[in-house]
């Protein structure tokens, strides 16, 4: 994060001028979320139902670009396979920082209906990425996507970019999900 | 025309009696409007989209979502600057800055009103088309200094539309130059004073006599939005960096601020194509209506307004039409477009020797 | 001074390098997982090898451990697109092995909702295909008028996208009472809607320029490739189950089968294909009002069935016409409740196999557009 | 025509390479074959008048719990009639020939089946798999097949 590290604060709490810095640097991160136009499985379909007219997912400011250098978060919308888990890490490392995940769908949550006898699916598309949100559902309504962002949007306003230890034990966090 | 042109330089210099000052705020007056003008733009590309396709639009940002733009830059500063392991890391820092300078370059001649222009230099015309050709290296240099094949065909593209779409673009510049007789940006702007039907969109000021070239201009005119769309890489002739072919063409590999800067750049080059057509057809910044809401400050609405339509048709034409195919491109360029320019040069010089 | 040589200049002999260009599969028009490895001689496409299975699901792995109604929802997710329609030949056929003769009101029903979902596939691959050639705005009209018809599904079976719909012996649950008003409005919306996506896409001249004379498939390659539905339709192959093999009420509707025929290039190009989709939608049309008309509105949705779904032990090939083509199921019994092999015959599967052939020497921006034009959904050609 | 037909035709034609014919209740009406002759009778199939099979319905392998197989649906366009052809192979030695230049299509079926059964198709010119990854182990559908623990890394039972 360029930016942010010049910015970083080694002491605990960070001061007002910094908080409010903080607030407005996630007031941007959040309202300003692109995604990466990527497809796996049936939410794909919903996934391009919430960008249409209906549902419109650019009102809460979701631009879909299509290289994943210039997504902010990736939807994993779908079965992983895991002759496709390799690639999605692959497209997840080649996100820039700041990023996120929101896993849309039973299947990517813990493998959905695929769960016993799939022996070709990944259950769960956490074992191999940090996901921030999951959204239940096979596949999840429109709305439910909808909602999920929202609830994104509230996790990056309450990020911490400053607190260097509150940082730490959230990336600690995420640590232990991969580890699992 | 013979009123006395005045540089935004001057102005300042006599406002202030200092030169330091001038130079400091004639550098920065053009960048300040650059920048609020790309918010605008993209909210416009944003919610015009949006209205096309029956839609909202950003909705939460600030009231309708005004404030969007604002928090993309503000996320575009904080994302992470990837220069890929495999890049030739000069060439690739270099490109977005080198592509956003060539878009800048050309508002130093722009003439915003009769007395507000950053540099009126004599070759104003010439000067912003060669900055407009500047642009290319750019993205070449983005595009293959990325060691992306995605962006080497990107950039290849590119290169083959701009110069391509240079030669009548030049031409339709050339012919105006001539009907002109200056290329000068003020000069030219100048001529058109009046009422409406002294733009050479309608052939210039002159007698009843040039109701025969009107079809020529007309014709001259759609050529340049043409060849300017494709000067700009907008929809039709968006193939470098088509989304469905090749991911996202030359700025694949670009994230976070570099890609801010090609983004800017886009917009930027919108805006100069736009003020070009509105100065070569529309006036620039003489009132279309004589001697009413004309002056030195009119003059800026006027100029910015007719320069906001031709950035709208832009923005239209993206979310309406299918794009091209590459050698149709070459095709329409080489085949169609060239020799009716040619003809609409010699009809021009024509009809200027029998005048 | 030797004698002089005319040099024969031939394009084959320059030593050009190819390059080795990995399309998906993330890439924006690959529809879903798919991985082409393209092999470009400057931007002209000298060969394509797809790699499949990044949606690979196991679906007869499960259907070998699940009993014959707990099939139907992963047959839902096979192709995602037309549910409705791919349950249809599943039940079919158990339904053929058991001897079970379903109430006149449900075959009604299940040709409604399968021509409707017919509609909903086609509106989404026009879509997808207008989205390849770089027109966003008819693809989100299209979609608009798809959420009408998921708006019926939805009150019918509960689901938008994935319905477990078609039962064997009947359906999950009736119509709502307002349904055939419901169904006339959305066909009248589809007809208006296509009219403007006809003026505003298909007969577009970018369009056109980009599409006719693209990916031509001549009609004896087709067959040999086993492509069947607008694929093979649009080589002018009059090759329709409905009319050929009818099953369940087909033969009393009076429609006709499209065929490409060459309308602004040569028969079998992207065009025809795509054209078949646009004028199928408008036969769906007609074969809704005709269901609507002659459709009962009262009667029982289920025939009377054993608790436990046991076919007698045999096999069975059924297959229906997809809106993608031909669906085919190879079921085997075995005299248990659940089925010994379900072999599906994926529709996309199979019409993908004829793309490294027909997008030869063609530019890399046709390969995209051919790819759309053959309209597949990954979740069928992996399974 | 009507598979009975059929038959008799293949029958008059290859004798004992027709091994069964099954017209039983709740059957689709089938021969099995032997594999040695298959690739002949799938010629004549497609190319003898009055049959004209041009058409690949489906290819499937199927697993017998002792030995493989392969059945064929094939239908024609033009007399739109159906027949099914069976062949069945040993285990140990599962090799069929390929019908690959009779029904192009049959390339990628062909590539399934070697694939989810791991049915050897001779002849056949890229007989790699087309649905599982190219390192993947064992043969998914065959009906004795264990799940691994893992593949690269990653779990595989839930």
């Amino acid at each position: 994060m360029g930016l942010l590290n010049k910015l970083d604060d080694p002491y605990y709490g960070g001061g007002i001028i910094l908080g409010k810095v903080e607030d407005i640097l996630n007031w941007g991160r959040s309202k300003s979320d692109w995604y990466l136009q990527f497809g796996l499985a049936c939410c794909a379909i919903e996934f391009m139902a919430v960008n249409a007219s209906h549902f419109d997912f650019m009102r809460f400011g979701c631009i879909p670009r299509t290289s994943p250098r210039q997504a902010d978060f990736i939807i994993i919308s779908g079965t992983v396979t895991f002759k496709m888990a390799e690639r999605i890490k692959v497209l997840y490392e080649q996100m820039a920082e700041p990023k996120y995940v929101i896993s849309m769908g039973s299947c990517s949550n813990c493998g959905g209906p695929y769960w016993e006898h799939g022996y070709h699916v990944l259950k769960g598309v956490d074992r191999i990425i940090p996901v921030d949100v999951y959204i239940p559902g096979c596949p999840p309504r429109p709305e439910a996507l909808e909602e999920g962002m929202i609830r994104l949007q509230e996790k990056i306003n309450k990020q911490a970019i400053f607190n260097k230890r509150k940082r730490l034990a959230e990336e600690e966090k995420q640590e232990l999900i991969i580890d699992n | 025309m013979e009123q006395q042109i005045l540089t935004l330089y001057d102005w300042i210099v006599k406002l202030s009696s200092s030169n330091l000052i001038a130079l400091i705020v004639v550098i920065t007056l053009p960048l300040v409007f650059l920048m609020v003008y790309a918010l605008v733009a993209i909210l416009g590309e944003l919610k015009i989209s949006a209205f096309i396709q029956e839609r909202l639009g950003p909705m939460r940002t600030g009231p309708w979502g005004i404030i969007q733009p604002v928090a993309e830059v503000v996320k575009l500063l904080q994302k992470e600057d990837i220069t890929p392991d495999a890049a030739n890391k000069p060439l690739f820092n270099m490109a977005p800055f080198l592509m956003f300078t060539a878009a800048y370059a050309g508002f130093a001649v722009i003439p915003f009103s009769s007395h507000f222009v950053p540099a009126g230099i004599n070759l104003g015309l010439f000067y912003i088309f060669a900055m407009g050709s500047l642009a290319v290296i750019g993205l070449v240099m983005g595009g293959w200094a990325s060691n992306n094949k995605y962006s080497l065909l990107g950039a290849l593209r590119s290169v083959a539309q701009i110069i391509s779409y240079e030669i009548p673009a030049a031409i339709v510049i050339l012919t105006i130059v001539v009907l002109a007789s200056s290329m000068n940006l003020q000069v030219i702007n100048a001529n058109q004073g009046g009422w409406f039907w002294n733009w050479y969109l309608f052939g210039g000021p002159g007698t009843a006599w040039k109701l025969i070239i009107i079809p020529v201009t007309f014709s001259m005119f759609l050529l340049y939005l043409v060849a300017s769309l494709a000067e700009t890489n907008r929809t039709p002739f968006d193939i470098p960096e088509g989304e469905s072919e090749l991911v996202a063409g030359y700025h694949t590999e670009y994230s976070g601020m570099k890609f801010a800067m090609f983004f800017f750049a886009e917009y930027a080059n919108m805006f100069v194509v736009a003020a070009l057509i509105s100065i070569l057809f529309f006036g620039g910044w003489n009132s279309p209506f004589g001697d009413f809401m004309n002056g030195p400050i009119w003059g800026v609405f006027w100029f910015i307004s007719k320069s906001f339509v031709f950035v709208f048709v832009q923005i239209w034409l993206r979310w309406t039409l299918p794009r091209l195919r590459v050698d149709q491109l070459m095709g329409v360029t080489w085949k169609v477009m060239t020799p009716i320019a040619f003809i609409c040069f010699f009809a021009i010089g024509l009809w200027l020797m029998f005048n | 001074m030797g004698e002089t040589k005319k040099v024969e200049f031939e394009y084959s002999q320059i030593d050009s390098e190819r390059m080795r260009l990995n399309v998906g599969p993330q890439h924006p028009s690959t529809h879903g997982v798919l991985r082409l490895e393209v092999e470009l001689d400057g931007e002209i496409v000298t060969e394509v090898i797809p790699h499949i299975g990044y949606l690979h699901r196991c679906f007869e792995k499960h259907c070998e451990k699940m009993t014959y109604p707990q099939v139907i929802p992963y047959i839902d997710r096979m192709d995602y697109i037309c549910a409705m329609n791919n349950e249809w030949p599943y039940v079919m056929g158990i339904e053929k092995l058991m001897g079970i003769e379903v109430p006149e009101k449900v075959e009604y029903i299940r040709v409604i909702f399968a021509e409707l979902n017919r509609i909903a596939n086609h509106q989404i691959a026009i879509a997808t295909f207008g989205l390849d050639a770089g027109a966003f705005t008819p693809f989100l009209y299209l979609f608009r008028d798809r959420e009408f018809i998921l708006s019926i599904f939805e009150k019918a079976s509960g689901g938008r996208l994935l319905y477990n719909y078609y039962w064997v012996g009947g359906l999950a649950a009736d119509v709502h009472k307002e349904f055939k008003e419901d169904v006339l409005s959305i066909v009248k919306q589809v007809r208006e809607t296509n009219k403007e996506i006809a003026d505003l896409l298909l007969y577009n001249k970018i369009f056109i320029e980009r599409v006719a004379n693209v990916g031509i498939l001549p009609a004896d390659v087709a067959i040999s490739y086993g492509c069947s539905g607008p694929v093979a339709r649009g080589s002018g192959l009059a090759f329709d189950l409905r009319k050929d093999a009818p099953y369940s009420i087909y033969d009393r509707f009076d429609f006709d089968v499209v065929t490409g025929h060459g309308e602004v290039g040569t028969v079998g190009d992207c065009f025809d294909r795509n054209i078949v989709r646009f004028h199928e939608m408008e036969q769906s049309c007609r074969i809704i009002e005709q269901a609507i008309e002659q459709m009962p509105m009262d009667g029982d949705v289920r025939e009377k069935l054993p608790k436990k779904i046991r076919p007698p032990k045999g096999e069975i090939y059924t297959k229906a016409e997809n809106p993608k083509g031909e669906l085919g199921f190879y079921i085997v019994s075995n005299g248990t409740d659940k089925p010994e092999r379900i072999k599906s015959r994926g529709t996309s599967f199979v019409n993908l196999s004829v793309l490294p052939e027909i997008s030869k020497g063609y530019l890399f921006a046709d390969l995209i557009m051919i790819l759309g034009s053959v309209d597949i959904v990954l979740g069928e050609v992996d399974r | 025509m009507q598979a009975q037909e059929i038959y008799e035709k293949l029958k008059a034609e290859f004798g004992d390479a027709i091994i069964e014919f099954n017209a039983e209740p709740f059957f689709d009406p089938f021969v099995l074959v032997t594999t040695d002759k298959l690739f002949d009778i799938c010629l004549y199939l497609r190319d003898t008048q009055g049959l004209e099979f041009d058409y690949l319905s489906c290819l499937g392998g199927m697993d017998y719990k002792e030995n493989l197989g392969v059945v064929y649906h094939l239908y024609s366009i033009k007399l739109k009639h159906t027949f099914v052809i069976k062949v069945t192979v040993s285990k140990e030695n599962p090799f069929v020939p390929t019908v690959e230049r009779i029904w192009r299509t049959a390339d990628w079926h062909e590539r399934e089946a070697y694939d989810m059964m791991g049915i050897q198709f001779e002849g056949h010119h890229n007989l790699i798999r087309i649905l599982c990854p190219y390192d993947w182990e064992n043969f998914p559908l065959r009906k004795d097949y264990v799940q691994p623990d893992e593949y690269h890394g990653m779990k595989v039972p839930y």
